[in-house]
């Protein structure tokens, strides 16, 4: 028989454990951070193109526009974030935000006015129409078990067919003053765009609800393992429903700031919408099958392809050429924060071009 | 005897053309430890799953307290007072022990905020704590991933949420089976400790010694049926075995 | 092709007093469409001409929400004129304006806006009217008259809204031919061929088929040739070298052709004269030709859009 | 202590097992053949439609029409299959197409002629191409670990933007005859069109491929356990490289299919192809999150809406109520086949309507 | 002594802040029963990870048969005659117990049908079905998916997999836990008469009554660290105990 001479130089766990929990703090902090990663390859694209393109890009003017661009996106993100942390989908977003703003328009018409209570009134029955399919999507999925794919798809075709109903196909272009003035194109301080305040209301009180009450954690936990989340008791179900309602509402929140934006209903606009906040939600890091994603990552990851496009804009690449060089850099810039990630949860040192040779395992 | 604060009557179930319950009657009196044995694939975990809201059974009758009762989901369970440990730990592999412990009955602040949904935190993570330590479980760290812990330490937060919570009745569903030697004879106290206070307990354990050691009854279920109800006081390693296995009694032994 | 190379981006901002060295930005209505690269190429003809630099930008889907980015893009990269077929008229209206108020002169080319006053000038298509020629074609391949459909893109696009209306109005003035409505192929030709498969069942008599865009006739064309139905007149709109083949092989019957180039032209005529502070036409309506074989060696071809730049 | 007086019939468990064997091969064949269930609904959609418009609807005219319209997205919903199957997705399948549709024509082009020669340079370049871009794919996500949405979404991006690079966006149209009367319009027996004959061909083979060899059983490991897969020595990596490169072989395969049908490259209009391929094969029943699919119920999936739409546009529903009837008939149709599937697994007769007012559980 | 069939030294491996292998030594000698024991989240099973190819470690060196090796997946491991059964089994839940059984591995039709990837399913059905009959396992259905089977039924599975495959030696990450009594006793036969034919075995049990029953050699394990090797026949389960929970020789009994 051999002992080692060399025991562990802890004391019983319960000591060890206390140990490594007050360590933790700053890693976990660290851990929780991992959408620093990506913020990081954003910054680098941003300074990219600020070098190459030092008088206009990287100028207030042009990054208020960036983000006054991706305000309407990001408060469609936020709630894209919980469906997808749930591990669903929801592919009806832009035939939603359609559909609300085609309501709000009638309803805006019909009551006539250009003051503030007619544009509330518009805000409201937009947020209340999103809400309604958000619920529809969220019932169907969690009480007759169909998958969201098609639900969603099903909701897609069904509002987006009810918006061109509701207006003969033609689009409404009669949109209270006040509303445009303000929201659409009304500032704060001079210079920041209203829209992006009430986005970034949104994706604060978005993350604070997902990273800090108890909704976000069951929002985790059903997508983490729906069947174990049932199991100690909470409400699935509901919760399904809540998080496609919110998603609903989010969306016919953004189909009023479309409305705002635009003076039109659009209808037929928002093709590409869910793809590009999906797209959005999965560079930030949440996963499509569920239990991982942030607010931040998923706003970090909005601003990739909308910097990309931009920067790309103004130093005049053209249009094909443009398609070309996003799609590459996506791939790269998402290659790149998964090798950072997986760095980062190791501790090492392992470069990105090592990782690309080496093969792979644990 | 007492009325059994648990009376299962006739639980059928099938799967595909495996029936795993063929007519199980099964029954849990107040304070004691029922054991609940059984070869591989005898039909416990369906059995533990139908009685805890998990499984919907194709027939049979189930009463708590005498009362005929419908236990369609696993919050009827939980609000009954009854708690489990699954075979498969109904844990959340994304979220940390605190969370998983708690998860469904957070601890909210109080006033204002625990309205909005804030959570007690530093609360939850305390008794998490003491109840970790109550079982001598080496969970080395509060925040990391359940899913990426040992097997070992994945029981243990299961087991701890489990007594944690049960009021009236507790399902082990193989408790001890990761757990190290420790941490296995902490457990087997705990039994003894909750049922005392009055809490059924049914244990599941391929470990005859264990079995034998902290159970007062123990009831032997065969191909989906039980087949025998026996005092564990009064029975041996042998007959268990012969019984679970469909041998005669003092064929095999372990 | 567009992308000439050059530094002229960065020519020191609006109002360049030389005539030679003014940028040029031309937003398309979408990328990849023929109709707008053929505008492009008359563009660039004539900024070649006038030795004036241009770049040319267009966002994937013909859709408001995808070309107001691109727009405050492009003024970003401060162009001294600025070329654009906008997408809506109510949408675009604040962007473009914007660009107008940050000293960049305005063309509105193909397409306008709710008020253009901002706009040096004007150009617009009629697009009104192509709809009302191509159901003349029909009426002359069909005198004894009968059904007639039309596929369109999807409800809310106002150039292929404005053909459809126009051929419903003609329609509707015409008491031998009767509608049986509009269909949407989402701009996808196999979703066209499997609606006008499934309208020649459905109504067997029909005559002509209005297909409001280039996808929508290369669809239906490949319907009604599966279908085996080649008494089906089939009238497309625009006139790219992939129409005017189509047309050659007898697939369709009739194009009505716009005017991309001659726009094109004139838009970089006008914009250029608006920087040297020379006068400007405030509004441009262009015309349009509808070609069939019999004229396609003719006058026809003079209208057929130009394929390379 | 009692011992119940009946004890089981059965002997010791081997004996047991073999019985179960026994009766297992009519059942096994029954769980295997679960698409059974959404081919019920696919059959009760056409008998309806068949009621409702009898002169026109159910002729062989007409079903030929559908058939024919369904043949090239039957090739690429073959190959999405699979990549659905492995819990990947693919979203590029639509570009892929275009690109080597554009290869071929201008390879096509550039040779000259009219005949077969020329025609199987086509043919082969155009798979070939399918092929680089499905082999990309594949390599980019099983090695650099980037996942699946992203890197197909960066090479729909790539390879659209590259095929409008090499045509300067404007279609080529100069296919050659064979290819057109063959392929594209050619019949056998006088009425069975050759393109169909070609998806079928496909289908059957990659039918036996999934469900039959080696490859297949792989395909669904990965899907279902890739780590496990990977710890018993399943060659992932290469698997995943393998149905990426067949699938992106098949829209290569599709890209001349489509040149000869439509007779263009249509560079523009493949952009909700991806959409629909993937519906087909969730209505199907594949699952999103992978190990669980059959190419048989992708067909019957890509029948559903395509029949769907014929039907609609028979029966003179407007478009815009359309969309709506298509979107709603889908949710039904993907629901009664879950409740379906649920009573088959189970042996049980719980009817749709008691499922839909009876609270959710195992 | 006879050299070692597998030797590591210094084994580092760090998941965050948590040091799961701490400068750990290992050695197996052919023909061995090894038992590797520790408290739950010493670390034994990312241990048998490093060892099989399945994660890599930080530091360290690993030796087979005297050479220097690197295990970077574990089809490496595979090659080299190594087998081992996961605590978190590598099954893939979709498929069914023969092609669990025979995954990666296929038996395949001889010629033409063979080349083309077409497999002998009979072939593997009945194999599968005598290694399985092996082990007593209660397998009740070969065609339906494993993972809706019992935790012993899977757990079966995985260890008639691991030995039907395994030329040198197969790990065993406490490949009983969820066993049935008779299950339990044929796998302990069954590693005797595996590490008869010269097969090394690592068994991995929080059983110590096991451990001793079968083991040749017992490796300790303690916070990542190997704190002990100690001869079967010399030890006392006291002295394991003693060791695994670093208390002293004799304060803790099982
Ligand atoms: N969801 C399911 N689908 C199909 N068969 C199932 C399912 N759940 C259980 N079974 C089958 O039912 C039988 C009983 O399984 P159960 O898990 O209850 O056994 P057990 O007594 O807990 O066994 P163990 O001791 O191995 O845990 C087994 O044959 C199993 O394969
Ligand atoms: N992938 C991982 N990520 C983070 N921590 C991990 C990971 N794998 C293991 N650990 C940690 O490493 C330590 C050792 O784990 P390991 O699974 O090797 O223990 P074990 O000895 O097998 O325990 P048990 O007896 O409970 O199975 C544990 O504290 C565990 O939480
Ligand atoms: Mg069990
Ligand atoms: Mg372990």
């Amino acid at each position: 028989m051999s002992i080692d001479a060399r025991t562990p130089k802890m004391g019983p766990e319960t000591t060890a454990i206390a140990e490594v929990d007050a360590k933790e703090t700053l890693f976990a902090r660290l851990a929780r951070t991992q959408w620093l990663q990506i913020l990081i390859v954003l910054i680098a694209i941003v300074a990219v193109f600020s070098v190459m393109a030092p008088d206009t890009f990287p100028h207030w003017g042009n990054v208020r526009l960036i983000i006054q661009n991706a305000s309407i996106l990001a408060v469609l993100a936020v709630g894209i974030t919980f469906v997808i942390i749930t591990s669903g989908i929801d592919l009806s977003i832009g035939s939603v935000l359609v559909f609300s703003g085609v309501a709000a328009a009638i309803a805006m018409r019909t009551i006539g006015g250009d003051g503030w209570g007619t544009a509330i009134v518009g805000i409201v029955v937009s947020i209340a129409a999103g809400l309604f399919w958000g619920f529809f999507n969220g019932f169907v999925i969690a009480k007759l078990k169909v998958p969201p794919l098609i639900v969603t798809l099903g909701t897609m075709g069904i509002a987006l067919g009810l918006a061109q109903i509701l207006t003969g196909g033609v689009d409404i272009r009669e949109v209270p003053e006040v509303l445009t003035n303000s929201i659409g194109y009304g500032n704060v301080f001079g210079t920041i765009p209203i829209i992006s305040v009430i986005a970034l209301v949104v994706i604060v009180i978005g993350a604070i609800v997902l990273h800090r009450t108890r909704f976000g954690l069951h929002t985790y936990a059903v997508g983490s393992n729906e069947e174990s989340a049932r199991r100690v008791g909470v409400k699935v179900d509901r919760r399904l429903i809540a998080v496609y309602a919110l998603t609903g509402g989010l969306a016919g929140l953004a189909g009023i700031m479309s409305l705002a934006q635009f003076s039109t209903t659009a209808i037929a606009g928002q093709t590409e919408t869910n793809l590009n906040v999906i797209t959005a939600v999965v560079i930030g890091g949440t996963s499509l099958f569920g239990g991982i994603g942030t607010i931040i990552g998923s706003i970090v990851g909005l601003f990739i392809p909308a910097v990309l496009q931009n920067g790309f804009v103004i130093l005049g690449v053209q249009p094909f050429w443009q398609q070309v060089a996003v799609g590459a850099v996506l791939i790269v810039a998402v290659y790149v924060d998964q090798v950072r990630r997986a760095q980062a949860s190791r501790g090492g040192d392992v470069s990105v071009w090592k990782h690309l040779f080496a093969r792979r395992r644990g | 005897m007492t009325t059994p604060i648990l009376k299962a009557r006739g639980l059928n179930r099938q799967f595909g053309h495996v029936r795993a319950l063929d007519d199980a009657d099964f029954e849990v009196y107040p304070g004691e430890v029922t054991a609940l044995i059984g070869d591989n694939g005898a039909g416990k975990s369906t059995l533990v799953k139908a009685l805890s809201g998990n499984l919907a059974v194709d027939s049979g009758t189930i009463e708590f307290e005498g009362r005929p009762i419908d236990l369609s989901t696993p919050a009827a369970a939980s609000e009954l007072g009854m708690e489990t440990v699954h075979q498969d730990l109904a844990l959340a592999p994304h979220l940390n022990p605190v969370q998983n412990m708690y998860l469904g009955r957070e601890v909210m602040r109080s006033g204002l905020a625990g309205a909005l949904g804030f959570m007690n935190d530093g609360e939850m993570r305390r008794q998490s704590r003491r109840a970790f330590d109550d079982l001598g479980a080496t969970v080395r760290s509060m925040t990391s991933q359940v899913g990426s812990m040992s097997g070992g330490q994945r029981q243990a937060i299961a087991i701890a949420r489990a007594v944690h919570w049960a009021k009236k009745l507790v399902f082990l569903d193989e408790p001890t089976a990761a757990l190290g030697v420790r941490q296995t004879k902490n457990v087997l106290d705990l039994i003894r400790r909750v049922s005392d206070t009055g809490i059924a307990v049914v244990f599941i354990s391929h470990s005859m010694p264990h079995v034998i050691d902290v159970a007062d009854r123990v009831q032997v279920l065969r191909l989906g049926h039980r087949v025998a109800t026996l005092d564990a006081e009064k029975t041996s390693m042998e007959e268990l075995v012969g019984l679970m296995t469909g041998a005669n009694v003092g064929d095999a032994a372990a | 092709s567009s992308g000439d190379g050059g530094s002229g981006g960065d020519s020191g901002g609006s109002g360049g007093s030389g005539d030679g060295d003014y940028s040029l930005a031309f937003v398309q209505g979408v990328a990849g469409d023929e109709f707008y690269i053929s505008m492009q190429c008359g563009i660039e003809a004539k900024a070649e001409e006038l030795g004036v630099s241009v770049k040319t930008q267009g966002a994937k889907q013909f859709d408001p929400a995808l070309q107001k980015p691109l727009v405050d893009s492009v003024v970003a990269s401060s162009p001294d004129a600025l070329l654009i077929a906008a997408t809506d008229q109510s949408a675009m209206q604040a962007p473009i304006e914007a660009a107008a108020n940050s000293g960049i002169e305005v063309v509105l080319v193909d397409t306008t806006v709710e008020d253009p006053s901002f706009a040096a000038s004007a150009i617009a298509s009629d697009n009104y009217g192509g709809g009302e020629a191509a159901f003349e074609a029909i009426e002359e391949a069909h005198p004894e008259g009968g059904k007639v459909l039309v596929v369109s893109i999807d409800p809310g696009i106002t150039t292929s809204d404005a053909r459809a209306e126009g051929f419903e109005a003609a329609v509707a003035e015409n008491d031998k031919f009767e509608s049986v409505g509009i269909e949407y192929s989402h701009n996808q030709p196999d979703e066209a061929a499997r609606i006008v498969t499934a309208a020649l069942q459905r109504d067997k008599d029909l005559v002509g088929i209005f297909a409001a865009n280039l996808f929508a006739a290369e669809g239906t064309a490949t319907g009604v040739q599966q279908a085996g139905r080649d008494d089906v007149t089939v009238v497309g709109f625009d006139a790219g070298p992939a129409q005017v083949e189509q047309l050659r092989d007898g697939i369709v019957q009739a194009l009505v052709a716009q005017e991309p180039a001659s726009i094109g032209e004139q838009a970089v005529e006008q914009a250029v004269a608006a920087l040297n502070g020379e006068d400007t036409t405030a509004e441009i309506q262009t015309g349009f030709t509808v070609i069939t074989q019999d004229n396609i060696d003719g006058e026809g071809g003079e209208a057929v859009y130009q394929s390379s730049c």
